[in-house]
């Protein structure tokens, strides 16, 4: 009953074709499927998996991130003996500061590691959306003997984007090693940015590293240590599909799967629900001239237009004779009358005038910035 | 912990609430759904909230599980505080004995100890059946500024339905000259909401007479209001203008829930400044499929919906299957509705399942009803104004 | 909002326990202060959120409203969660009739509907009147390596007082083979604590089956446990070897205060990973004056000391006067110990005022008690033994 | 019932004569009188005047106020439709930002004073430690029908540290002038860095003075607009004792003041109580060879030695023969067998071995490092 798993999320990684996306938020905060930031996805894995002792290592451009969090208690993370923790950059007189790397992160938060009192600790940056039990993942950990556990993926989804790194896997489970970056992969296995260790190894591994003057954590120190031998490093296979959202087009592609109604039930088992910021608002309401088809659609809409294959976030307007297709409107969008919207990412608070039509490829969808007016 | 607070909310969660029927076989009224993903009980809570005032004492004593549940921590209203917050009191035992609560007046006489730990100057007392917004900071000032004893919210009602009430008489300076309890010839249409505030030294006066009295039927209205105005009390009354429902019936209860698809609706709920909070289940939005068809409609997230639904409210995680068709009604939490089922001018309840083809309600007559976890089976038939339970 | 949770607790919080006397006329005994700045109930909450079990109900019939607000949110236990946290379960009405709780498996009986919410695999019910620290986690582990139908948690006593306790005979596997309540011959020294683990599905069974016999108390020790042991459930006995005092007297209360001045004390309040939480009341540090004269003794934030304390333990926000000595008692919130007063061997219970060189209890007898609220005239003498109330 | 009034605490000022106390965090998280930190004062100040809706300006070392805030659910202030902002520095790619004066401050966090609903704002610097009630302060400013109203007292502690602004205050309370500075002031009237206006007002005027280029709410705008007397700027008398923190000797002669009852019952008024960070400690233990007299002392001490004249914080353990006179010990501090501590500060965690002796002069205390063993 008690977890015996700390986890921390690293929010810092800038992936730059997310292009206008991460302009004010980090990744960890991209709004995801009609309601929910993507590290809500994240957090909900390790509630469900019992884990109450969370860290959040922030970097740059985390307010929207740190605002979506708040006190924790939609996720009964704002305990005084466990909960939340935000680990905010570090900022003193003479600058603020950046990671120059994950293990630079980890070595500025050893302190949050030391205080922390679980025997393992679960470290896993931000950008992929799954459902996973960690407390799975730790069982096998201890059941296998082995020093380290990365989690991967043979899902092909995750490869959208051309890049990543990718385990090389013995028949034992044992991960002899790692590429970066390849053309074509050698090997079916994407490293999904998560792993679980010893809390009491990963400090020293880290404080090591850093002293020898490292500040990547895969590129580098994993990569030595995978060379050294030294620990037994295995896999943990995450099953079902998984979402690496590290582009706009993935973004897009990732929320509009979810229109499948399969892939909904999985992610959004009912057993194990995904916490996130409320936001009261009233159901949506459909008034007559309203039709919506193919589409999810959040509380606090307002449609009186056509809504086809389209997710809207809470609060969205959909005018009489506006028309949305094959689109993704984030939160307060409003759509005037007569408006045409195809194949467009709009951010918050984006209105879109009377009569504009805006109608891209779908495989090219055009991102609206937030608070813009067309 | 236990600060001074200007007035403290006491909030008659009431009995069994029989006239709701199987809706309330299990559930305490104020935990019965509304309007797609409230309970009755998120209204008088959030308007205390919204009012500025952090202390409510919820009444009850009938099947309170539910309503314990719902209301938990009291995070949903902001009302989880150390100084404050909301508290389900239930009867207890004071020594060898116990009793259960006999009228509103005995309910709030057997907490007044509970009011008192905040020491307050005003008592709000408030029903748990009752859909509205109201600013009671607009009241409690009228209070003050008229030194009242006691001040009772009243709305005007038509005429022709003053008879139904109970009446206030007032003078033109608002002061209570007479209270009537459903009098056949209505000198005004000022009806009672069931909304009073009472000055703390006042109540605590009254409803110990009242608990002297052997002949009193220890209730607010037959029993102390009269009380009060026959000793002379300054009681003055408080006009509401906004949109007021009892919802203690089927029919008003749906009824209230039509009244939100009105184009505009009589009460906004959209209102940011004046939001109504409620318990939030952790459900991603609500899906339209390919051949759905909604129309004139409220909708609520983890809603799957892949027939035809017109003019009804559905609620958090209803499933409408294909070719099934809602008409007029309302569909309550996980409620599931079969094939080619047809739904109309119905209430069907939390977690009921309608089997393939059956057909609940008709188009004119009384509300069908089907209750919480019921399984109709496919091709059932349930006329107007039936009830159909578990 | 409800998710299933492996383990739910239930803790009855008891009846008026008129073993404390006057400590217990306003308050149920779980809500009595203990060790300075602790209540009672601080102790099985703070061991269920330290074993990781975050869904508590306390069962109360008796004046819960002190209890109530002492437990608020459930925030000081980290108990004011969304699933689950901490709920007070009063008796209530299920239809025209409710009733009093008639016995602990009664009250548990009653309340099944409670546990049913979260699916749990195990139930742990607790008492309320227990000061001990104990990692539940650790005999729910032993109740699931034994495959158990109940575990019942045991602490050896000592063989010449075996006989004024429940006492289990075991198997050299820790199996139950006999339960005795009070045996005159026992035939082993493990006595039980009050604390048992059921697994959910045999809780049911037998509480159902209590139900049905008329002829049952509705008690666990008296009937459910029997019961089971002669169907031959699998029953196991868990150890349990630290500190534990029943706290159900004036006598053992004293004493179980006492016993945390002890040098070292047998239970470390110390301890960080196994806090013992409790509701804070926002009071500053502690002041002793220049002619305060403090030892052996325990004193709580926002005590004013001018004069003399030896081996005693303060609570929050006491005074003791100039000239006043304070020796071998225990002394609850807001006490005031006036000039020159002197407390020995007493228990001085909440908001009580001392007068001025009055003399409370002796060198040698019985435990002498001031109740709350109480006020004695300057030069007052209360022997030992004697009580006195408001 | 509602209240009228937005806080705004700014945490910003560094107080260089703070030295070694403020190293590692801000005035506003200064450890004060056995329990709190200085901000404590400040918020409760503001929850008894019945506001709920409170924002903090954080600047550099914010961390140990972040931690200490956490989400606010020891002052109540943790509702979603109300509660407690942080308002973190803006920190992005290219560097944290420190704010160059209030004004800057009020200007990076105009969209917070925009998303407020109440009518007036409060907002006060975070180096002095009252009691007072704002709403008071707003019903005067009505009353008055002020357009400002600043905060001032006629104390003479806050003068300790010879530096000040003091106002020239006309026999009908408005004000006419402010000095800065002076050597010698002419005017008994401190201005305590609070002041009240309407919410709108404060946003006109920090847009207008930070397009004319300014950065110092007092010493620019405020000058200017006495100068211009366009608005009524008026005054309200601080009641009661009024402790500036601006020294490490201030520091200490106020936590020294707070050994007088008087003083104590003032401040924590049993109907107005001070809400702090909760640590859960265990009563206060004294063993047979404790000696304490004159001193305030925090649950979770072990006293096993003698303590006159003292503060000691939190868990402090004084072992047999140490002798603690005089001094500040902030929580976790450790004396040692017969260690003299005498006029001292010792900052957290902090241990003074066996035997070792460190007496300061009383008008000249020394402080000693958190974390550091002497």
């Amino acid at each position: 009953m008690k977890s015996n798993i700390v986890g921390l999320i690293f929010t810092g990684d800038r992936i730059e074709d997310l292009r206008d996306l991460i302009r004010n938020r980090s990744v960890a905060a991209l709004p995801m499927l009609g309601r929910y930031r993507l590290i809500d996805f994240l957090l909900s894995n390790m509630i469900h998996s019992g884990m109450h002792n969370i860290g959040i290592i922030m970097q740059s451009n985390y307010h929207s991130l740190m605002d979506h969090i708040g006190s924790g208690r939609e996720w009964d993370l704002h305990g005084k003996r466990s909960g939340v923790t935000i680990l905010p950059p570090y900022v003193s007189n003479t600058g603020g500061g950046v990671y120059d790397g994950m293990l630079d992160a980890l070595h500025s938060n050893l302190s949050f590691l030391r205080r922390s009192s679980e025997r393992y600790i679960l470290v896993t940056d931000s950008y992929m959306l799954y459902r996973v039990q960690y407390d799975e993942v730790c069982a096998r950990h201890i059941d296998t003997k082995a020093d380290i556990t990365l989690l991967y993926t043979k899902d092909r989804n995750v490869r959208r984007n051309g890049w990543g790194r990718y385990l090389n896997i013995d028949p034992d489970g044992i991960v002899q090693s790692m590429e970066f970056d390849p053309t074509i992969p050698h090997y079916p296995n994407t490293y999904m940015s998560a792993f679980l260790m010893r809390r009491e190894l990963l400090i020293d591994l880290v404080d090591r590293a850093v002293a020898a003057g490292m500040h990547h954590f895969a590129r580098e120190l994993l990569v030595q240590l995978l060379h050294e031998r030294m620990y037994k490093i295995a896999g943990y296979e995450c099953p079902g599909e998984i979402w690496s959202i590290d582009s706009v087009l993935a973004y897009y592609q990732t929320n509009m799967d979810f229109l499948n109604t399969k892939v909904r039930t999985h992610v959004f088992a009912a057993d194990r629900p995904i916490w996130t910021k409320l936001r009261d608002e009233m159901p949506a309401r459909y008034t007559s001239t309203a039709r919506v088809v193919n589409s999810l659609v959040a509380d606090g809409c307002v449609i009186e237009g056509t809504v086809e294959n389209s997710i809207l976030f809470r609060s969205v307007a959909v005018k009489p004779g506006a028309v949305v297709r094959n689109s993704i409107l984030m939160q307060d969008a409003l759509i005037n009358r007569n408006a045409e919207v195809d194949s467009c990412i709009l951010d918050k608070q984006t209105t879109v005038r009377e009569g504009t039509r805006i109608v891209a490829p779908r495989d090219f969808p055009i991102v609206i910035g937030k608070n813009l007016t067309i | 912990m236990i600060r001074k607070k200007s007035c403290v909310a006491m909030l008659l969660a009431g009995g069994q609430g029989s006239r709701l029927g199987i809706l309330t076989r299990n559930v305490a009224k104020p935990a019965v759904p509304f309007g797609g993903k409230y309970r009755i009980i998120d209204f008088p809570l959030s308007n205390c909230v919204n009012s500025g005032i952090d202390v409510v004492g919820v009444l009850t004593q009938y099947r309170p599980l539910e309503l314990n549940a719902y209301i938990g921590s009291g995070a949903p209203w902001d009302l989880d505080l150390n100084s404050g917050g909301v508290y389900v009191l239930p009867p207890y035992h004071t020594g060898k004995t116990g009793e259960w609560y006999r009228g509103t007046a005995n309910a709030i006489y057997q907490n007044l100890e509970f009011a008192k730990q905040y020491n307050p100057d005003y008592v709000l007392i408030l029903s748990g059946d009752h859909i509205y917004k109201m600013d009671y900071s607009e009241m409690i000032d009228h209070h003050i500024q008229h030194k009242a004893a006691a001040t009772i919210a009243v709305r005007q009602v038509p005429w022709e339905e003053a008879s139904r009430f109970g009446i206030m008489n007032t003078d033109e300076d608002f002061n209570i000259t007479e209270f009537e309890e459903k009098p056949a010839n209505p000198k005004s249409n000022n009806a009672s909401m069931g909304v009073y505030v009472f000055s703390f030294d006042k109540l605590y006066k009254y409803l110990e007479a009242d608990e002297q009295d052997e002949a009193s039927s220890n209730d607010f209205g037959n029993d102390v209001i009269p009380a009060m105005l026959s000793a002379g009390e300054r009681m003055t009354a408080f006009t509401f203008k906004g949109y007021w429902k009892d919802v203690g019936t089927i029919e008003s209860l749906w009824d209230a829930n039509m009244d939100l698809l009105k184009q505009p609706p009589p009460m906004d709920l959209h209102d940011r400044k004046w939001r109504i909070y409620a318990r939030n289940i952790g459900m991603p939005p609500h899906y339209a499929a390919k051949g759905a068809q909604v129309l004139d409609s409220l909708v609520t997230e983890g809603c799957q919906i892949e027939g035809a639904v017109t003019h009804s409210v559905l609620s958090a995680n209803v499933t409408v299957e294909a070719g099934a068709q809602v008409i007029d009604s309302v569909i309550m939490p996980f409620a599931r509705i079969g094939k080619g089922a047809v739904i109309r001018r119905a209430i069907i309840a939390e977690h009921a399942v309608i089997g393939a083809n059956a057909v609940v309600g008709e188009e004119e007559g009384d509300i069908a009803v089907v209750g919480s976890n019921a399984s109709l089976e496919a091709g059932t038939r349930v006329t107007a104004g039936q009830q159909v339970g578990e």
